[in-house]
């Protein structure tokens, strides 16, 4: 431990004088998501928070002139992300690592940034304890037990008091469940039932049908997104669960724009916990949509803010620190940092580098003849729940 | 036969001996994996894994390319030699050769008990049980979440420097060293493996079943013994993955990985030992620099790459290039 | 005497089709047998049967007196009963070099060795280069089979099942497609074996079975129809009838005549 | 008890319907003509964006789409057939693979490229969304409609292969391709054909799975392997097989999802794996 302890400081001294002489002139960004492959949506809709953030601010910040270095790594390939990682800091020479949409990559790619001293920006992988892999590393999206957490207890405060959950058999799965049933039974809930769904699943006829013979007075459901909220919002209707007076509640990507599209009237009444909504009501996400619609011709997500204010926090930060880019310098410029996102006020906690921010709890409405998520609850600078815990 | 000219026999012993020596073709190749070290500097990362695929590539080819045994099941093994190599590393083992070891034993244990299931089958049978082992693993290795990390990955891994000195740097140079050693060892084995009766034997499953029968071979016990050994190898390679990037993840046992791995090896060319290095040579290149060029589309590229070299080279571009070779020798001749 | 290879009572069929019917031979040791019938007659599938590619529905196959039924065919192979194919079954992208010392070394035991290259079993090596020799493929042993002539492949037939010791050597056919001047040569080549060696060989041409067989068993529709010496077989009426049809006549042993019963 | 165990064999059999569908043509096409297909899923996904784009773009209704969804499937296929596939006839299994994944690679980033990444919503008409409550068990309208679907196809692919003087050619070039041509039925057309109509079959499955199970680039490689399993298990060329297969794996994920969701899709796999190691040529397989 001593000695890679010494070698990262040698090689961050090699590297820091490399950068010095390149002072002045670029800011290399290196950003790394899964361009191709299944999670090639989410890295699209980030990658579009990121340009347009650039686009609105300029591509020169302290004058240094921004550049951005894309990799793509595929899908979950943590020794993929690792290398590209350390590409990036040898051969490419950035002085920032972003992106970052899945798990085990950033927590491969945090060592890189423990190593060679450098800033990292994680701007949508939500596993809590990510952030502990570097000490020069930040996050700009949310964590898992963040919404659910706030959901199990905002659910027992209404009413819920009997909880089936449903999540799907994975890592960020896990997480969910287990926030939300540790929140619920905490706040006075019972959880009668609990399965877990393969990860790969298309049809949740079976689940809800379990869900449904549970005799629970809410549901809770963890799926990714992608083709599975669709899915659970028709097996929903066809069981007609939420005709029984049953609540059904979850994490936002649940009832997402394309998922509430093809779910039809079947998610009318979902409740859900989220960080953002493009319907969210503020005169910076008004802006925010109207230009994120006339680039790119549809309606930015929760990616794309994290994308948005991953780059905020960047250009923040090396304003701060008047273009010194070390990883030390721009950490502790970060710490504590407060703006106004398109989500809302969000900070960076000064002690876990994580993101503090409004959990949003809303009801799938019809709105204008459209299913929106319409907020009807909030709960203001939400920390961390995991890493508070371990404190 | 006019019997006017007595054509003097040929000397099997010579023409045995010349196959198996090195030729200087060869021995300059292995010196120019030296190359990087100097040319390619910011490279080494990239080649540390070149190697680990080119010898996962080598591993599949003992199997495809000499017995036959079509498989897109493989990277099991790569599996459980990286996961073995990472939860030695995470729980204190950290000295990297003898992790290496215990991998490979790990993998060739699990490969003897698969190839029961393997070497009766052929076909789409063949190749349905392969792609179900492989998924069976994954959900396997996702439901032992508590050892595995599921699909967090599994996080934590520490790695002692290689021999007490070498520690896994930034750049990759003691990654790249390290693999490219392992991948020799391994190289060298192999090379005598099918250079040797029960390499010919190997050739002979593949060409022909029914005439190995006729010479009384126990064909089924080959078989199980050179799937047992190529498992091995698989695992090796996935245990250098595992140690020089000090993570594993559920995907290392994968379909995707399983079919990479055989779409190098046609790339290069089946057969020759040497298809596998310079198929994954060929697909880590060209991905690195496609992805580059375009993030999100480059794999259309190496779909049309695979099917133009089954379309036009049915022995790989090795073989496309030894035909050349012996065509350009031939005309000077 | 001793009887090298017997049936009793073999039969096999393909769902309602019998191609064997009660076939029980016996061959001595030394013999050189022919097995000649008309097209369909079930030679290659008693061959297939003695040798283990298939398995039959009932009766029993002894080989020196013990009972090889069962038997794998690899194992039947180790215990010196071999054949060769009516249609070549050889390693084509072997060198014949290769293909005869890999029999070799599968006989010796020493095919499931690792290490040590081909070139290192010395004499394997040289047991393999004497028998291509002796067949007279020495001087194209070292060019991938592929590319030799069709005769050269008969002949590796040959020496594939020589490199494996037999003591019984079922040939189907081994003449078949080669012009008539080289299978002479061929056969005069199987008829210098040692003389311990037992053979039973399928035949169309009858020069050929009259020349070099010391007993000939006719087979019909599965099942025998008859055996004798050459002299009996030749002067049987029935035979004339079924095999021979009444195209032509049986010639007297070794003289010209006969010719191929098929085409 | 009984009404859950009622539904969970209706939910079943539905989704064995629909691996049915987009299955079929694949046994079809590797039982008779013996080419290993591995892009029949990029068929299928095809046939979904077809069904997406007329449906969401130029307003067709969908029922429709699901006809136009088997034609241009059908015609595209015949292109690639005739171009690639038939020069693959007489290579190996494992060239077959090779050259069929290599276009499953070029089609997703295709679709990625056309479409976007993004999930593609469809919208069935109101007559086949909800359920019918029968004595307590839930019976989805489309679940339905797509069995119905199923069943018909069914029919008549055994129906048309048995009796039409098509399906006579094509089962006479399929079991001597020499003598076929003697008697003057023209091989390659019948070949062609049966692409085309495997194809066409994939791409009417995938339109109708988009309201089920959505539609992404990934659709193609994600459905490729339980069609593969289902095709394997039933038998190359059998449809009833398929057709057992099909309801078989259908049946046996919904009641293990059911009863032992812990398990996942290993089950799944396992009794491939059993299967196939205990009967390599299927349940109907003839070889």
């Amino acid at each position: 431990m001593l000695r890679r302890t010494l070698f990262g400081t040698a090689l961050a001294a090699t590297l820091a004088a490399a950068g010095a002489a390149q002072a002045q002139q670029t800011l290399k960004i290196g950003v790394i998501l899964p361009y191709s492959g299944q999670f090639a949506d989410l890295a699209t809709q980030l990658d579009n928070g990121i340009k347009l953030y650039v686009q609105q601010n300029g591509d020169t910040v302290a004058g240094r002139k921004i550049e951005i270095v894309r990799k793509d790594v595929g899908g979950i390939a943590p020794d993929v992300a690792k290398r590209l990682a350390q590409e990036l800091v040898v051969r490419d020479r950035v002085d920032v690592l972003a992106g970052f949409a899945l798990t085990p990559n950033a927590m491969a790619a945090g060592d890189v940034s423990e190593q060679a001293k450098k800033f990292m920006v994680v701007m949508n992988a939500a596993t809590s304890i990510i952030t502990t892999k570097s000490p020069f590393m930040t996050r700009t999206s949310l964590t898992t037990p963040q919404l659910n957490d706030t959901l199990g207890k905002w659910v027992a405060k209404n009413g819920g008091k009997r909880a089936f959950t449903m999540a799907s058999d994975y890592g960020p799965g896990h997480d969910g469940e287990q926030a939300f049933q540790k929140a619920f039974r905490e706040a006075g809930g019972e959880i009668v039932g609990a399965v877990r769904i393969p990860v790969e699943n298309p049809d949740f006829s079976a689940f809800v049908q379990r869900a449904k013979d549970s005799g629970a007075d809410v549901v809770y459901v963890w799926v990714p997104g992608g083709a599975q909220p669709a899915a659970l919002g028709k097996a929903l209707a066809e069981r007609g669960l939420a005709n029984t007076g049953v609540k059904i509640v979850g994490q936002g990507e649940l009832t997402s724009e394309e998922a509430l599209k093809s779910m039809g009237d079947a998610g009318l009444g979902i409740i859900t916990a989220f960080n953002y909504d493009y319907t969210h009501d503020s005169a910076k996400n008004r802006d925010f949509v109207t230009a994120y619609r006339r680039a790119y011709n549809r309606n930015p997500d929760l990616f794309s803010v994290g994308g948005y204010d991953g780059m905020h926090v960047i250009y923040e930060a090396v304003k701060k620190a008047a273009g010194r880019t070390d990883g030390q310098v721009l950490i502790d410029a970060v710490k504590g940092m407060a703006w106004e996102s398109p989500r809302g006020p969000v900070s960076i906690d000064a002690e876990t580098r994580d993101i503090i921010n409004t959990v949003y709890i809303r009801r799938v409405e019809r709105r204008n003849g459209e299913l929106v998520n319409a907020e009807i609850d909030r709960v203001e600078r939400v920390k961390d729940p995991v890493k508070a815990a371990m404190r | 036969m006019t019997g006017a000219v007595v054509r003097p026999l040929p000397d099997p012993h010579a023409f045995l001996a010349r196959r198996a020596r090195w030729s200087a073709p060869e021995i300059l190749f292995w010196l120019s994996t030296l190359l990087p070290f100097w040319l390619f500097p910011d490279y080494l990362s990239l080649a540390s894994q070149i190697a680990v695929w080119a010898l996962f590539a080598i591993s599949v080819d003992l199997i495809l390319g000499y017995a036959g045994i079509v498989t897109l099941g493989h990277a099991v093994f790569f599996g459980i030699g990286a996961y073995t190599a990472g939860l030695l590393g995470k729980h204190g083992w950290g000295e990297p050769l003898s992790g290496l070891l215990i991998a490979a034993t790990a993998a060739a244990a699990v490969g003897f008990l698969i190839s029961f299931f393997v070497v009766r089958a052929r076909h789409l049978a063949l190749l349905m049980i392969t792609i179900g082992i492989v998924f069976m693993a994954r959900e396997a290795a996702n439901a032992l979440h508590w050892i595995t990390g599921g699909s967090d990955g599994l996080q934590g891994i520490r790695i002692d420097p290689v021999l007490g000195r070498f520690e896994f740097d930034l750049w990759g140079t003691t990654a790249y060293g390290y693999a490219l050693a392992v991948l020799f060892v391994a190289f060298v084995f192999c090379r005598r493996l099918v250079n040797s009766p029960f390499g010919l034997a190997l050739q002979g499953i593949r060409e022909n079943p029914t005439r190995m029968l006729a010479i009384g071979s126990p064909m089924r016990w080959r078989l199980q013994q050179v799937f047992t050994f190529s498992a091995g190898l698989a695992g090796l390679a996935g245990a250098v993955l595992a140690q020089t990037t000090e993570t594993v993840s559920l995907e290392s046992l994968g379909f995707q990985r399983s079919a990479d791995v055989v779409i190098m090896l046609i790339l290069g060319g089946t057969g020759r030992l040497y298809g596998g290095i310079l198929g994954a040579v060929i697909f880590l290149v060209a991905r690195d620099q496609l992805s580059d060029v375009n993030p999100r589309y480059w794999y259309f590229w190496i779909g049309m790459l695979l099917i133009g070299v089954v379309l036009f080279m049915r022995d790989g571009l090795l073989g496309g290039l030894s035909r050349l070779w012996d065509r350009v020798r031939g005309r000077g001749a | 005497m001793t009887i090298a290879l017997s049936t009793d009572g073999l039969a096999k069929s393909f769902g309602s089709l019998a191609v064997t019917r009660q076939v029980s031979i016996n061959v001595p040791q030394g013999g050189r047998f022919a097995l000649i019938g008309p097209n369909g007659a079930g030679k290659t599938t008693l061959i297939n049967l003695m040798t283990g590619l298939l398995k039959p529905d009932g009766g029993r196959i002894l080989l020196g007196g013990e009972d090889i039924t069962a038997a794998p065919a690899a194992a039947r192979v180790k215990r010196g009963l071999v054949r060769t194919f009516q249609i070549n079954t050889l390693f084509l992208n072997l060198t014949p070099l290769e293909a005869v010392t890999l029999a070799v070394c599968e006989r010796r035991g020493i095919a499931g060795h690792a290490w040590r290259t081909v070139g290192a079993h010395r004499d394997a090596v040289d047991e393999a280069f004497a028998i291509l020799t002796s067949l007279r493929l020495g001087h194209d042993c070292l060019r991938l089979t592929r590319e030799l002539a069709y005769g050269q492949q008969r002949l590796l037939e040959i020496a594939l099942a020589l490199a494996t010791k037999p003591r019984v050597l079922l040939l189907d056919e081994p003449a078949a497609g080669v012009p008539r001047d080289e299978s002479a040569e061929l056969f005069s080549a199987i008829a210098a074996l040692p003389s311990d060696v037992t053979v039973l060989f399928i035949e169309h041409d009858m020069n050929l079975v009259f020349r070099f067989a010391s007993r000939i068993i006719v087979l019909v529709a599965g099942g025998v129809l008859t055996e004798g010496t050459p002299q009996e077989i030749g002067a049987d009426p029935r035979v004339r009838e079924v095999y021979l049809g009444n195209r032509g006549h049986l010639p007297a042993t070794g003289s010209v005549g006969g010719g191929h019963a098929h085409g | 008890m009984l009404t859950t165990l009622a539904g969970v064999l209706f939910d079943g059999f539905a989704y064995g319907m629909l691996l049915f569908l987009m299955s079929v043509g694949l046994s079809v096409t590797l039982g008779l003509m013996n080419f290993t297909n591995l892009a029949h899923g990029s068929f299928a996904m095809l046939g979904g964006y077809v069904v997406v784009v007329l449906t969401e773009r130029a307003g067709w209704p969908f029922l429709a789409t699901l006809p136009a969804a088997f034609l241009i499937t059908a015609a595209v296929s015949v292109v690639f057939e005739r171009l690639l596939f038939s020069r693959f006839y007489r290579r190996s299994e494992l060239d077959q693979v090779l050259v069929t994944i290599g276009l499953v690679f070029m089609a997703t980033a295709a679709a990625a490229y056309l479409f976007g990444t993004v999930q593609q919503p469809v919208q069935v008409p109101s007559f086949l969304r909800g359920a019918w409550n029968v004595e307590g068990v839930s019976i989805g309208v489309y679940r339905t409609f797509l069995i119905a679907v199923a069943v018909v196809i069914a029919v008549v692919l055994v129906v048309g292969l048995e009796t039409t003087r098509l399906g006579q050619q094509i089962r006479a070039a399929v079991d001597n391709q020499r003598m076929a041509r003697g008697l003057g039925i023209d091989v390659d057309k019948a070949f062609a054909l049966t692409f085309a109509v495997g194809s066409g079959l994939a791409g009417l499955g995938g339109g109708l799975a988009v309201e089920w199970v959505g539609l992404d680039p990934a659709f193609g490689l994600h459905f490729l392997v339980y069609v593969l399993i289902v095709v394997s298990m039933g038998g190359l060329g059998s449809i009833g097989g398929s057709f057992a297969a099909a309801v078989l794996i259908g049946v046996g994920d919904m009641a293990c999802k059911y009863y032992v969701p812990e398990l996942g899709a290993f089950l799944i796999y396992a009794l491939m794996v059993l299967l196939l190691f205990l009967r390599p040529q299927g349940l109907f397989g003839r070889r």
